[in-house]
């Protein structure tokens, strides 16, 4: 069937698109995304097409729906908002997979994967490392809303606060937007004002909160990307989505012509899920310890974050 | 929590509430002058991103704060001078050509902002100064009279311009053209001429604004104002065209979305409940408007474009 | 603009050409999102006609979607030609009773109407993404967890049939036209209409016609509003997800067709008629700048400064067209007395040519 | 009155054409002010008088001709300019603004003595002692909202003299006056002219033409077409070089054919725009075929009683029955079903909508009523026909049933609005200046309308600053005096001297002591 498949010879490039609801360099969910095509395409030879800022669900299904008609081998829908729309247009063309997340659902159809990430993982990492390093016992968590894989990871970073001091306070906060900045930056301060000397945060909105944490000199721990460029100065820590790790499996599948729809979900075991540190600020030799054994624990199963 | 009713928590709460409403009220001082001589000005909030792009892409190219401020009062000032072309020399439909504005402020700010700086990346926001003597208050001090630059400015600005409204030559012409500019016109007072110098420092003083909450964040991102705009242009309706009632107006906003984010971080409202509490500065600007609809203080001429011999 | 972003215009033109225009799915596509700038741009035709500015369109499409939305989770087995009809009626109520508060808060409260309805905007999209995230939220997406705001997949039988060609055109675009037209009668041939226009050129004369001032503003909005809450239901009963969804931002579904309404209608000369070409013009300009921007790279934002500056344009060329008719009509004694009024409000009720 | 002075004129106007889409607003005038002389310039609406005017102001722009102040050619392209030639303007409405005081609207446009700091005291003064000097009343610290008509004229007066004018234009000053105040103004300006001023005074009342010229000057279509000095001619001779046909000043009046009551004002009281009261206890009566005229100076209440019996205000107490029904409770569309009509004094505010066409206003109040409305849709083929009707009964002059009625000229919107009004065929007709503005051709053609109603059995209730208008039409006259009746005179019994007392709100026993103090040479001719 490989010569039916809509006449790719397999010298011809992997044509992959992808929607993204924000901006290709947002330091986030977008350019976590963007980020592991490129890295895709070191090892598979890919062209990709990107149309990013699809915040509106219904552009973003305009695209989708434009790049499966154009005969694209691989459409990714990157955001779990764009489920409803997915789940509608995938029947409409069998041949084409589709891939969305962060979601663990495939509609039961055998074009469509989903990835998902355990980010809690990263947050008990994370959290570890922050109970550590606080002085203050007041740690400050600065959200945009509570869904999906950013709950996961505020969840799994209370819980590895927790785990280490249960008397450490963490102050979460869900700003209600993954966009305002200003927002952010105010509950940064809220948090600040409250004693926080850690704080952590997803999203793009994030911006507003490190600018506050510079300010004031608090620890900062990332996730999605490689935070540092918010502050090499106070950004201790981020987890880092390989979505990579699910793309190569999909792009394998489709090589091998075994596509079939499936749930693929990244963690610490399978490396889909990798902590970054700030060289800059290096962890006393017994705190890296710590994060070291609790990364290791999560590979390998003997430890797990309690987070539902 | 049980803490959040304490001393050091209501005083952190007045003073994010101050720098919260600083934007606002610069912004909405900047509208009160262009009102006062008759021109509305709905274009705020893009005038204000523009400001604030400016003041984040200056600052970041020369790490000159003071160089960034300035940048925002040009690139506010070069708005009003555009937006004074369209009212004045074209005599524009004013509520609509300052949507124009809004929508061209945020989709330019947004432009430049991918084009030219990309990912997200921080700068040196303005730093803290303490007023002298106040600054050392104890509790109070610490707190309140801990702020940025920009701050102080604002607050100074209501006097300042309470007097040059009511006090100078400049000032008269500009409430005569506001209300009756044909009778200005026929004693010489030339009406475009006060409305452009209104709509110019009204808009550089809105750019200022973007630039003060950018330099306060130390960052620039799409629609980074959020509504600010919009709220500032209510607030002049509140303050009754004064600008002692647009500080006050200013303050309760500030204020209320102090009080909205403590107790959002102090977790006394959480998840959906934050939805009701995210409308109600909308609703309290609804309330305001019906309680002073009593419309004292309305120039007469606002919004109505001037032309000789009509 | 392109040249200073940095990428070849030509490449881009013929991209947006071909992304608006190429081919009856990229025609398509330009309708589709014609469609509610041509619901809401009528339904700011009538405010402006009566003398009120209408900034609420959003607010109003999220009025509409939210009360047609919960109106076919309560009757989804309803059977689809009297559903469909029923769900239009329930979403032009939404749209209408969130405009009609703009209104009686002109009338009775003597509330600016362009702050009340940005305000109005601010509270509507609260109330949706607190209905998103906790009443109306999807089950499945409770029950997996995932709690992505937006509701289950709406009843099959509420779904806008698509029309018959080959795309994905729906009877959504059929109606928003149908109703550009009933405008046009509602304004210039019925007694109602009549009273709408003197309201908005004339209070004082209106009032001392007979007519009330303020009911006539109140079912400007109303009228307004409905228009939008119809776009509402196109919105949310003709995409792809067959369900009402929000980012949780200020932006939510609408796409700011709200706002990109206005702008419609001021290019098709605040006339019903001339909006409908006026609208797909637009849509097609969107359609095509999100193929060029795939195609030279330039951030969609390129658009929104665009608009923004048609806006400008188009509202600051109809003082010189004033000035030109003015100057073309015979124009004899005004007795000093006509007062100046603004432009757009004196726009004259016949056909002009769209720009 | 002097003789015309000798020597050099202050301002002489040569060949001044202006041209307006369509019009020709002055065609080829030459005009001229001599130090020390009152000039006039007379004629009908739309002459081009005030355009002549404006030019001098710079507030328009000549497209022909020069301006030649003290023999020497100036442009004046700015109120601006104007000012420092030394040229006031008093324009046909008020150039106050109406927020800040006297003394802010004096100083407004002048230099502070303080630069950059506004230092109102030496204007106070100043305007005290000028006060002093021309014997005009004003408060320098009033503010102009708080001040009635005839004050505000002072303030008018006031700027120009503080700015010590050499030439002050007037474009129709008095017809917000009383006489008595007429009288005073007379009398600064008499002031002005012995100081070597020239004045250009404009008006439509030609007793006061004639008493107050030096010279007048008649234009016509834009052109002149006479001059003369009052001593040489008369009011008839005035009106028919302005209209440029015999014109009767008096309407005809049959004998009153009075029947039973149809409107019925007691113990009427009415708030005005500030919650004062303006007007009170207010009792009057109409009856079909009777004309009852009421007489005062604009500003005392007369547009609030008139609002109060359209419906547009609410009284505050007392009881209006209107053809036998009580309508103070009633919406303005109710009063209307009565057979009520009216002819607001605002025409183009009130009257009519510019932007609307001239079929479009014709319907505005019958719009929904069949046969012009349809199940809420628009007859068109019934207002065509109905409109054409009007249009021509009442010669109404315009291009076509389609022309923005903002295109007519005052004196036919005027025809419009009456045409309009007595299309319902009306019971009550409540008629506010209906000739306000309306050249005389044009107000001779009302008079003759409205004396054809009265004829025909409908009860007219006049209100009227034109005191020939109101003693030539009604059958009795009522002076209103800050809200009150302060007087209801027969149609035999009033003369210009008794109700302009009244209307000073002298009351007849009062104005009878005064009888032999009357100043000399102050009574209308
Ligand atoms: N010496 C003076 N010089 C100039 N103007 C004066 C002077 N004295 C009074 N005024 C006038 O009096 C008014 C000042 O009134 P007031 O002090 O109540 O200000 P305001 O307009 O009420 O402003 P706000 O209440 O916002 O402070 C102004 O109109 C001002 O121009
Ligand atoms: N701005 C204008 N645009 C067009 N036409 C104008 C304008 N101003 C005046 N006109 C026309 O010029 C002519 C002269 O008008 P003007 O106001 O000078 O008359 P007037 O003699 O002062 O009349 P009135 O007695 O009613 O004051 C009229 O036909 C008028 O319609
Ligand atoms: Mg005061
Ligand atoms: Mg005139």
């Amino acid at each position: 069937a490989e010569e039916e498949d809509a006449g790719r010879s397999a010298d011809d490039p992997i044509r992959i698109a992808m929607v993204g609801p924000s901006a290709s360099n947002d330091l986030a969910f977008t350019q976590s995304m963007v980020d592991s095509l490129d890295r895709l395409g070191e090892d598979y030879n890919i062209e990709v097409d990107v149309t990013d800022g699809t915040f509106v669900i219904e552009d973003a299904a305009v695209a989708i729906r434009g790049y499966a008609e154009d005969g694209f081998d691989i459409v990714l829908a990157h955001g779990s908002q764009f489920g409803g729309s997915l789940s509608e247009i995938a029947p409409d063309f069998p041949d084409t997979v589709f891939a969305w997340g962060t979601s663990r659902d495939t509609f039961g159809l055998t074009n469509v994967y989903s990835y998902s990430v355990q980010s809690d993982e990263g947050g008990f990492i994370n959290g570890t490392i922050a109970a550590h390093m606080t002085e203050s016992g007041t740690i400050g968590v600065v959200g945009p809303i509570e869904v999906g894989d950013i709950k996961l990871y505020i969840d799994g970073f209370v819980a590895g606060v927790k785990s280490v001091d249960p008397s450490i306070t963490v102050n979460v906060n869900y700003i209600d937007s993954f966009s305002d900045v200003a927002l952010a930056a105010e509950a940064a301060q809220a948090h600040v004002e409250a004693g926080a000397d850690v704080m952590t945060g997803v999203s793009q909105m994030v911006v507003g909160a490190t600018g506050v944490a510079r300010e004031h000199g608090v620890l900062w721990f990332g996730s999605q990307t490689d935070q540092v460029p918010l502050g090499e100065e106070i950004v201790v820590a981020s987890q880092i989505y390989r979505w990579d790790f699910q793309l190569s499996q999909i792009v394998e599948d489709l090589l091998n012509d075994e596509v079939s729809g499936r749930v693929i979900t990244a963690d610490f075991s399978n490396g889909g899920l990798t902590m970054a540190y700030n060289p800059g600020l290096p962890l006393a030799d017994d705190v890296q310890a710590a994060a070291d054994a609790v990364e290791a624990g999560l590979k390998d199963g003997s430890l797990s974050t309690g987070v539902e | 929590m049980s803490d959040f009713l304490t001393v050091s928590v209501l005083l952190a709460t007045l003073a994010s509430g101050i720098r919260l409403a600083t934007p606002f009220l610069l912004a909405a001082l900047g509208e009160t002058i262009g009102q006062r001589s008759g021109v509305l000005n709905l274009g705020v909030e893009g005038v204000m991103l523009l400001g604030a792009y400016g003041a984040y892409y200056a600052t970041l190219r020369t790490d000159s704060i003071l160089f960034g401020i300035l940048v925002s009062l040009i690139v506010g000032g070069v708005m009003g001078i555009v937006y004074g072309v369209v009212t004045l020399a074209l005599k524009a439909e004013q509520g609509i050509s300052g949507i124009g504005i809004f929508i061209f402020g945020l989709g330019l700010s947004d432009l430049l902002f991918q084009k030219q700086v990309g990912t997200p990346t921080p700068i040196d926001g303005l730093g803290d100064v303490a007023v002298p003597l106040l600054g050392d208050l104890p509790w109070v001090g610490e707190v309140i009279f801990h702020q940025n630059v920009l701050v102080y400015v604002a607050f100074l600005l209501v006097p300042v311009l309470w007097f040059v409204i009511n006090r100078t030559p400049f000032g008269l012409n500009v409430r005569a053209v506001g209300e009756t500019p044909e009778a200005a016109d026929s004693l010489g007072v030339s009406v475009d001429r006060t409305r452009y110098i209104t709509i110019f420092v009204g808009n550089a003083m809105a750019g200022l604004a973007g630039g003060a909450l950018a330099l306060e964040l130390g960052i620039f991102q799409q629609n980074l104002t959020n509504g600010h705009g919009f709220i500032a242009i209510a607030l002049v309706y509140f303050g009754a065209w004064r600008p002692s009632g647009v500080m006050a107006g200013a303050m309760v906003f500030g204020l209320v979305s102090a009080t909205v984010l403590q107790w959002k971080t102090l977790g006394i409202v959480v998840g959906t409940t934050a939805s009701i509490v995210g409308m109600f500065p909308a609703v309290l600007t609804i309330l305001v408007l019906v309680l002073v609809s009593r419309r004292t203080g309305q120039p007469s001429a606002l919004t109505r474009p001037f032309e000789r011999g009509h | 603009m392109l040249v200073v972003l940095g990428a070849n215009p030509l490449t881009g033109y013929a991209a947006l050409l071909d992304g608006a225009f190429g081919g009856a799915k990229n025609l398509a596509n330009s309708a589709l999102k014609a469609m509610p700038l041509l619901l809401v741009g009528v339904g700011i035709t009538i405010a402006f006609r009566a003398g009120v500015i209408n900034i609420g369109g959003e607010g109003q499409i999220i009025a509409g979607a939210i009360l047609s939305t919960l109106f076919v989770l309560g009757f989804p087995d309803v059977p689809r030609f009297v559903l469909l009809p029923l769900t239009f009626l329930v979403g032009a109520l939404g749209g209408a009773i969130w405009g009609g508060m703009a209104g009686v808060l002109k009338s009775y409260a003597r509330v600016n109407e362009i702050l009340s309805t940005i305000m109005l905007n601010i509270i509507a999209v609260q109330i949706l993404n607190l209905l998103l995230r906790g009443p109306l939220m999807d089950p499945g997406e409770i029950e997996k967890g995932s709690r992505i705001p937006h509701t289950e997949r709406l009843s099959g039988n509420a779904d806008l049939p698509i029309l018959p060609g080959g795309t994905r055109l729906h009877l959504g675009v059929l109606i928003a036209v149908l109703m550009a037209v009933a405008c046009y009668f509602l304004l210039f041939r019925t007694t109602q209409g009549l009273r709408l226009r003197a309201v908005g050129h004339n209070p004082f004369a209106s009032r001392y016609a007979g007519m009330s001032v303020k009911r006539n503003v109140v079912l400007a909005f109303m009228y307004s509003g409905a228009m939008c809450g119809m776009a509402g239901v196109t919105l949310v009963f003709g995409s792809e997800g067959h369900r009402l969804a929000t980012d949780g931002g200020a932006t939510t579904f609408t796409g700011a067709a709200g706002f990109n309404g206005i702008v419609a209608a001021l290019f098709g000369g605040l006339h019903p008629l001339w909006t409908i070409p006026a609208s797909f013009l637009f849509g097609a300009l969107l359609v095509g700048a999100n193929a060029m921007q795939r195609a030279v790279q330039v951030p969609a934002a390129l658009i929104l400064a665009l608009n923004g500056l048609v806006v400008v344009f188009v509202v600051g060329s109809m003082y010189a067209r004033a000035r030109l008719a003015r100057a073309a009509s015979e124009s004899s004694d005004q007795d000093g007395e006509s007062d100046s009024r603004s432009p757009v409000r004196s726009a004259d009720p016949e056909p002009r040519n769209p720009p | 009155m002097g003789p015309t002075t000798a020597g050099s004129p202050l301002l002489e106007l040569e060949g001044i054409t202006k041209r307006f889409p369509g019009v020709v607003a002055n065609d080829r005038v030459d005009f001229d002010v001599r130090p020390g002389e009152v000039h006039t310039l007379l004629g009908e609406n739309g002459a081009g008088k005030s355009t002549l005017m404006k030019i001098l102001y710079g507030l328009y722009h000549a497209d022909e001709g020069e301006i030649r102040l003290r023999g020497e050619p100036v442009t004046i392209d700015s109120p601006s300019d104007a000012i420092e030639q030394g040229i006031g303007m008093i324009h046909q409405h008020f150039m106050l603004v109406p927020t800040l005081t006297v003394a802010e609207n004096v100083a407004l446009g002048l230099p502070s003595g303080r630069r950059l700091l506004q230092d109102l005291s030496p204007v106070q003064q100043r305007i005290r002692e000028l006060s002093e000097i021309y014997g005009l009343q004003v408060d320098p610290d009033a503010y102009i909202w708080q001040l009635a008509v005839g004050e505000r004229q002072r303030v008018e007066i006031m700027k120009a003299i503080y700015r010590d004018v050499s030439l002050l234009i007037l474009d129709e000053p008095t017809s917000v006056l009383t006489p008595a105040e007429v009288d005073d103004l007379f009398v600064t300006l008499r002031q002005m002219t012995d100081g070597g001023r020239g004045l250009v005074f404009i008006s439509h009342k030609l007793h006061e033409v004639m008493s107050l010229s030096d010279r007048i000057t008649v234009l016509r279509g834009g052109r002149v077409t006479g001059r003369t000095v009052p001593s040489e001619t008369s009011r008839e001779q005035l009106a028919h070089m302005m209209v440029g046909r015999e014109v009767r000043l008096a309407p005809n009046r049959s004998e009153a054919d009075v029947a039973d009551a149809r409107l019925t004002i007691s113990a009427l009281e009415v708030l005005g725009d500030r919650g004062t009261p303006a007007v009170t206890d207010f009792d009057l009566e109409v009856r079909s075929g009777e004309v009852v005229g009421i007489a005062g100076v604009s500003g005392n209440g007369q547009r609030e009683l008139a609002e109060a019996l359209a419906g547009l205000r609410p009284a505050a107490s007392g009881t209006v029955v209107m053809n036998g029904v009580e309508t103070t409770a009633k919406t303005p569309k109710e009063i209307r079903r009565l057979g009520v009509s009216y002819i607001p004094e605002e025409r183009m505010r009130d009257g009519a909508i510019g932007e609307f066409s001239v079929a479009e206003n014709l319907i505005l109040t019958s719009h929904d009523l069949p046969p012009t409305s349809r199940r809420g849709f628009l007859n068109f083929k019934q207002i065509e026909t109905g409109c054409s009707d009007l249009v021509r009964r009442f010669t109404v002059k315009t291009p076509s049933l389609e022309t923005p009625t903002a295109n007519l000229s005052g004196g036919n919107i005027q025809k419009l609005i009456i045409a309009r009004e007595l299309s319902g065929e009306p019971e009550v007709l409540i008629a506010s200046q209906p000739t306000r503005g309306v050249d005389i051709g044009a107000a001779e053609y009302i008079h003759t309308v409205l004396m054809d109603q009265r004829a025909g059995g409908i009860a007219i209730l006049l209100i009227s600053e034109d005191l020939d208008e109101v003693i030539g039409l009604s059958d009795r006259i009522a002076v209103m005096f800050e809200g009150r009746v302060m007087g209801i005179l027969d149609q035999e019994e009033a003369t210009v001297q008794r109700l302009g007392l009244l209307m000073a709100g002298v009351s007849d026993g009062e104005a009878e002591e005064r009888a032999g103090r009357q100043p000399a040479g102050s009574g209308p001719v």
